[in-house]
């Protein structure tokens, strides 16, 4: 049996049901067995003229990235199609509509471009549509149809997700779409030879599937329900808006809220206030809110107050790019604050570390209490991935609070100078521990104070307990056993998955390397990361970004120079370009 | 001369001493002697001691600023934060324990300067919780620049030809922020301003408290003691705080009149029920 | 004749005229030919009851940092002044009050506590004010006239300091101060053998002076008049409040305005409007201010606005410590900003930096269109030294805009981009160059755009252009000549004086080492700085902050790990703790 | 049904074809079909036509929002600042050139939500720059969310309970902060946006123009073109513009009637001479 991955993309105008078939498309898909990670884009305008193209590429083993060429368009619009025609595959399969209305002028149709290894399956989209339901919308759904009759996908997988996207609406909208469906199939059938092909090898088993489809924004959400959320104080901004709009329906459920607020800085102040008064609360924002953001995340690091903050990265800097991604935000996000106001900083490197890293984080911030950062992006929330359904265990998520005890009272120290540099935290409303947190210095007591030693032993209270933090964070893995590389990969958040898929094509090539991800931006697992490095003759740090934010961070760690790879097109960095760069640096 | 910020200063430090007020906590105020805050810290204290609230159910929020030290020198639960957050701090404590009686205290550079954006969103969210602006008229704690509730004329160091842009009325803006609770007091005055922040903290939505007091130390020529003790006066007897409109056009028409200026009629009944206050 | 080195510290209670009495020995002392370095000190809190202490450190060469060790005490509160007892060199000279008011219990006076070694110099201070002017206000000047006394300083210098002090008052506060400091004088004369005391060797010829009495915020609101300043729009904050008050007199002389604004996204709002609009504006402020500004100067980057932004720091994080010293907003000047925002960052090291840095920082925030940071701090801003009159030359100032000519017109483009990254920039009210500055992403003619190619051609662009700044900022300084040294060190802003003064001392115990001095932390010159530490055994650098941000930052130029001294203590960098540094690090 | 918004961008299109306005500039408006900014867009221009000046002396400061895009739509210069900072970037650019007429613009999100915190004080200053605030009461570039001024009960994605908070209303808010020009216009009649502008722009201190607004794509309940074209309606007859109480009077009971609301008299006459509008 071959091997599964393919890449599949839908191109259509706004208005065709892009979206909604890819949609359609990956539910199918992952009923078929198969992983699958998807990624649509569509147009930034609001009102929304342009192109949408979903990207889905499934296989049977855990997809990492996704691909740079596509093995099928299915074109919904030949005019927008033409623009994806470098991106394909040299034997691609394309289908399109080979009845279009009239006015398309015939060069600017797809057939009249296609090459001719490709495989161009014509099939009338509209026609097909108009006959089956009265009306041309159904043409995604023909489309659909004629994918799985060539693929030889079994109808049932589209007719499940069919009715279970539409299944709240009149069943007249599932029958009219099935209905459409079933057309496309049957021409499909019908009209064309050697079916299925090859390539998607669906006639398989179908292993038992307990994977579900997430997005990075629906794991984030649940992740932080999960983690104990019960308030959200925030301020739309994309691309972190859908967590705040998931939450406004999930948080309320459990006694919860969501608070939209005036700004950013109230957004974090607000939560702020929770966690003082002791419940765990959240804010989401992307580069421009976590600006704003930046006084008080410094004024939580000396008042030790917990906090759990979701920076969803977005093309940078200023307004930027806000339909794009980039990893440009960890300069910011580590060092952003005035003062030594060393905070926590995890990058999540896919679906379920979205979930994990955020359910974690809230015991995190508490027990080190101190504001937890997750870096996100763009790309990583409105991904689709087919991941095992996440469960954090109730010891991830447990109470991370060190309160303080009988014999603490009189008097109590909330800012007690101890080895671990961790005080015992009280929350308003215990009796007997009133304190005040101020973002002036002060002594163990809470009071304002500006002794040159009293500075000097806070500061390094505080500084140790953020270090003594890695104990409890996630550190650096590795993902094969040499013990000497000609190249080491170290990378981060979204740019993780195609480093490892790039060094497992370069290991085929016969090239020793392998990846580090890295998940603790801050602070990092210096000597873990080193030890890596030690046995690289190379080491290349690809990212989303100009300058090289983690190879800043972490360069020195290597006894030479380290090798970057920056990219800021707004788009995920495609795992070919990475191979190609380990392939020139060790000169092959 | 004795002013009454003098005399008041002397008049805490006694009842300090007696220990009778377990409201104060263990910090003196850093306070210059005169300052017109000691009146305020007299009256809000009163008012707790009042309601009888257990003080580790209290929260106070500040800004930053002179005013911004007062949870310091207060027995409750407090947070300094950020120059100008108060707001959106308590905001998060509020919701997140409704258990807690909250307030938020700043002055006036704090509260309609540099936290000026917040103010509109907890009027019209109705956050209960109570907040205190110490009008002083100036930026005490960064020794006497003009605010903005200064008036035009004044001469300071930052203004040496006088300020040039008109005053703030918090009152006024409250009040067309749709703040459900709106009071305006005189620092030297505490037994108004406890009585008035008891009304506050019954009240179950914001309560909004103007008070006009007196930087000693950078202010020697608009709110000092004598102005504003000439100046000040009672609301009408007949006066129906019920009435927004009402609300504004005595506002408008009249800068010293102090009380409760607007009080909401049954607002959000659900939280007067056995809401703790 | 013996090489003169001193250090005078004047201590007493709020109240006791102590800041007025240092201010009148320091203008006293430059006007004999001396050269100075003087801080204050005194209470945070505003009603200000606390020890106030003056420390002026004279000598005969550039005085570099203040002494962690004091030759003269005078005292006027003998209670305040036991705490500088420890701060004392074993053979100080003090000057008290011998009559002190009945009340001050004897334990408590200064007399009890002095080690046999030192020298003390009782004066009734009190008494003899009483009899020259009614009143005991007069001390202070008793105590200057005991000082003048007793080290031989003519008498014409304070009488000229006392004049210009209180000129403008009347007559009669004149008279009344002089008649108090001859009164000191005399006693002195009349009771104490051996006079003068050896050490300021004041009898020297007294060279023409040339130099004035500056302090930093001086220096930072003149040398932005003399960079064409034309409106300051700020917000109160210590440090950096002297600055807005000084501009909010100067500005008016000049045509242009001081502004306060609501907060500080508001001021460095108002700057950007102002370059925009083609004039020179200034913002300055320390941490928590610039946390707020964080997403507009990021916005600027983009925009490639101007900006001048004075960063005062104090000490951090959060509303930290206001009334102290430190440098740990470095990280958030360079990196602070989400995306790839970089900016020019300057730090001045004394206070003729303050007045050079500033006036230039505006030509080369024109020309190369980037907010400009400069990094000063409470040490610098509040600090007087004797300085030759500052005067930038016109060259150092002209305007620094690379106009569009008449062929760029049509179609102008305001983003061009160009080998240097420097594009043609227009100013409104120019015809036919209308443009519009956008944060989003941009075409050459500032048209949002997304377009994958053109986010990496613009970001390289405007990397370009920083980098290429290097060519117009200051350069690294060392200054002895030696090509192989035991130990650099490498120093930034307010600690570069201790540094370079340990450095000299270290030299005199046959130490090969030197001082590099970094004035441009953004862009960096990476190749002079690893030139300086490729002949360096081992490099250190001392930061008033707690990770070592400087080391963070250009620590990879060295071929080793360097060396780190990290106080925050609040007060300046004692050169004695870098010099024990040094020696600890040789083994010696 | 053809809306007000529909039939504007249709009459909008065709004038920038007939060239007629040069006041347009080269990119074609990316707001979606039927928006009301195409009126505002309109209103403005025509404005600025009839004044006269140069557009190379304009300047147009935006936050950023759908509203927020309108400098790329018009012939001046333009600087596209943050999320509700247009008002201190207009504020530099006014004072560092008087002779530019400077517009500030931005939504409702932009203006109260994120930015509020300026308007007092570019009120107060009595800065003269020409702020337009575009309200249709949703944040409409973040598809949907509710905004200061978005009705009680208004469901969106991120209020689908309805929403709580009771809205600002930036008329009284304007007037109590002491703007002295106050205009409150309806996207729907450009013709009156252009004769508001063309005052405000000759008025030689701060003009603030609330424009009531529909947002065709993510607002099908409130300030939907029916309930705006049914409820808007021209100020009484007789209306004294000049008095700020009957102002206030005037707003706190009707919330639709559109006009000039207020304008102080003689204001800042040292501005009224030649000064460039
Ligand atoms: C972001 C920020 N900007 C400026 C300051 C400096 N600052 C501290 S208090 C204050 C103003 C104080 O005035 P006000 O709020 O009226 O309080 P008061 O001292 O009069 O009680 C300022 C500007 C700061 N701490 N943080
Ligand atoms: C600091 C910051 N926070 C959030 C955003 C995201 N954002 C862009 S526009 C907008 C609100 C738009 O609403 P409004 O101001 O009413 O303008 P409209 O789109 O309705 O014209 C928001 C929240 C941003 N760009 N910057
Ligand atoms: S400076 Fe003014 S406001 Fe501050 S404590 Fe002193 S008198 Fe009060
Ligand atoms: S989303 Fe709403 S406000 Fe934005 S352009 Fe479309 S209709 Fe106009
Ligand atoms: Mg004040
Ligand atoms: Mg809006």
């Amino acid at each position: 049996m071959t091997k599964v991955d393919m890449t599949i993309e839908i191109c259509g105008m706004s208005g065709d049901g892009t979206i909604a078939a890819g949609q359609l498309l990956n539910t199918a898909l992952i009923q078929a067995g198969l992983y699958l990670i998807a990624f649509d884009s569509y147009p930034a305008e609001i009102r929304g003229f342009g192109r949408c193209v979903t990207h889905s590429r499934v296989g049977d083993e855990e997809m990492l990235a996704l691909n740079s060429k596509a093995h099928v368009l299915i074109s919904l619009d030949d005019e927008q199609s033409l623009s994806r025609l470098p991106f394909l595959d040299d034997e691609a399969v394309i289908l399109f509509d080979n009845r279009p209305l009239s006015y398309v002028s015939s060069e600017k149709t797809l057939p009249a471009h296609i090459e001719p290894e490709m495989h161009p399956y014509g099939i009338p989209f509209g026609d097909l549509a108009s006959e089956a339901m009265g009306s041309r919308r159904g043409r995604n759904m023909v489309a659909l149809g004629g994918f799985s009759g060539i693929f030889g996908l079994p109808p049932g997988y589209f007719h499940n997700a069919i009715r279970k996207k539409f299944g709240s609406k009149d069943d007249k909208t599932v029958q009219d779409n099935i209905r459409c469906f079933d057309a496309g199939i049957q021409y499909a059938l019908d009209h064309f030879k050697g079916l299925p092909v090859n390539g998607l090898a669906a006639q398989r088993e179908v292993a038992p599937n307990d994977r579900l489809l997430v997005s990075g924004n629906e794991a984030v959400a649940k992740g932080a329900l999960a983690g104990g959320l019960k308030f959200y104080y925030g301020y739309p901004i994309t691309p972190a808006t859908p967590v705040m709009e998931f939450l406004s329906r999930a948080l309320p459920e459990v006694g919860g809220a969501m608070m939209q607020m005036e700004d950013e800085m109230a957004s974090i102040g607000g939560v702020l206030g929770s966690f003082f008064a002791g419940r765990r609360a959240m804010t989401a924002t992307s580069g421009p809110g976590f600006a704003l953001m930046t006084e008080l995340i410094a004024h939580a690091t000396i008042t030790e107050t917990p906090a759990v903050i979701v920076n969803a990265q977005r093309g940078g800097p200023g307004t930027g790019l806000p339909t794009k991604t980039e990893q440009s935000d960890l300069g910011a996000a580590v060092f952003g604050g005035p003062g030594d106001s060393a905070r926590i900083v995890l990058a999540p490197a896919n679906v379920s570390e979205c979930y994990y890293f955020t359910a974690r984080s809230f015991q995190i911030a508490e027990k080190y209490q101190s504001p937890v950062i997750l870096l996100t992006d763009f790309f990583l929330h409105n991904r689709v991935e087919s991941i095992p359904e996440p469960k954090a265990k109730a010891a991830e998520v447990a109470d991370g609070n060190l309160y303080p005890g009988p014999t603490d009272k009189d008097p109590y120290r909330r800012y007690k100078i101890t080895d671990s540099g961790i005080s015992p935290r009280a929350i308003p409303g215990m009796e007997g521990y009133i304190f005040r947190a101020t973002g002036l210095e002060h002594t163990e007591n809470g009071i304002p104070d500006y002794t040159p030693g009293l500075h000097m032993n806070m500061s390094e209270k505080r500084h140790r307990k953020i270090q003594g933090a890695l104990q409890d964070l996630p550190e650096p893995v590795r993902f094969f056993k040499e013990e000497k590389l000609d190249i080491g990969v170290v990378a981060w958040g979204s740019t993780f998955g195609s480093a490892l898929e790039a060094v497992k094509k370069a290991r085929k090539e016969g090239i020793p390397a392998d990846v580090l991800k890295i998940s603790s931006i801050y602070p990092y697992h210096a000597n873990h990361i080193k030890e890596f490095m030690d046995i690289c003759g190379e080491v290349l740090i690809p990212e989303l970004n100009l300058e090289g934010q983690l190879a800043n961070l972490i360069g020195h760690l290597h006894r030479k120079c380290v090798w970057r790879l920056n990219q800021v097109t707004g788009v995920p960095m495609p795992a070919s370009d990475i191979l190609a760069r380990i392939r020139s640096i060790l000169g092959s | 001369m004795k002013t009454p910020g003098k005399s008041l200063a002397g008049k805490i430090t006694a009842i300090a001493e007696s220990r009778k007020f377990s409201i104060r906590s263990g910090s003196l105020p850093t306070w210059c002697p005169g300052c017109g805050y000691f009146g305020i810290h007299q009256g809000i204290n009163d008012a707790i001691q009042q309601t009888g609230i257990a003080h580790h159910r209290v929260v106070v929020v500040s800004g930053v600023g002179c005013a911004g030290r007062y949870p310091f020198f207060v027995n409750a639960y407090g947070f300094h934060s950020a120059h100008g957050r108060a707001l959106p701090v308590a905001t998060g404590v509020k919701t997140a324990n409704p258990e807690l009686t909250v307030f938020a205290v700043g002055g006036d550079g704090d509260g309609i300067g540099i936290g000026g954006g917040h103010l509109p969103h907890v009027a019209r969210k109705d956050i209960n919780i109570n907040y205190i602006l110490f009008d002083n008229s100036i930026y005490g704690l960064t020794k006497g620049q003009p605010s903005p509730s200064s008036p035009i004329g004044l001469k300071t160091k930052a203004s040496p030809g006088g300020n040039d842009a008109a005053p703030l009325n918090a009152t006024l803006m409250a009040l067309a922020y749709g703040a459900s609770f709106v009071a305006r007091l005189y620092a030297g005055d505490p037994r108004a301003i406890a009585t008035a922040v008891l009304e506050g903290i019954k009240h179950p939505g914001f309560s909004f408290f103007h008070v006009y007091t007196s930087c000693v130390t950078f202010d020697k020529q608009n709110k000092t003691w004598d102005h504003l003790r000439e100046r000040t006066h009672s609301l009408p007897r007949d006066y129906d705080a019920s009435d927004q409109k009402n609300a504004m056009n005595l506002v408008l028409d009249d800068d010293y009149a102090m009380g409760i200026i607007y009080k909401k009629k049954g607002n959000r009944p659900e939280d007067q029920s056995d809401h703790p206050f």
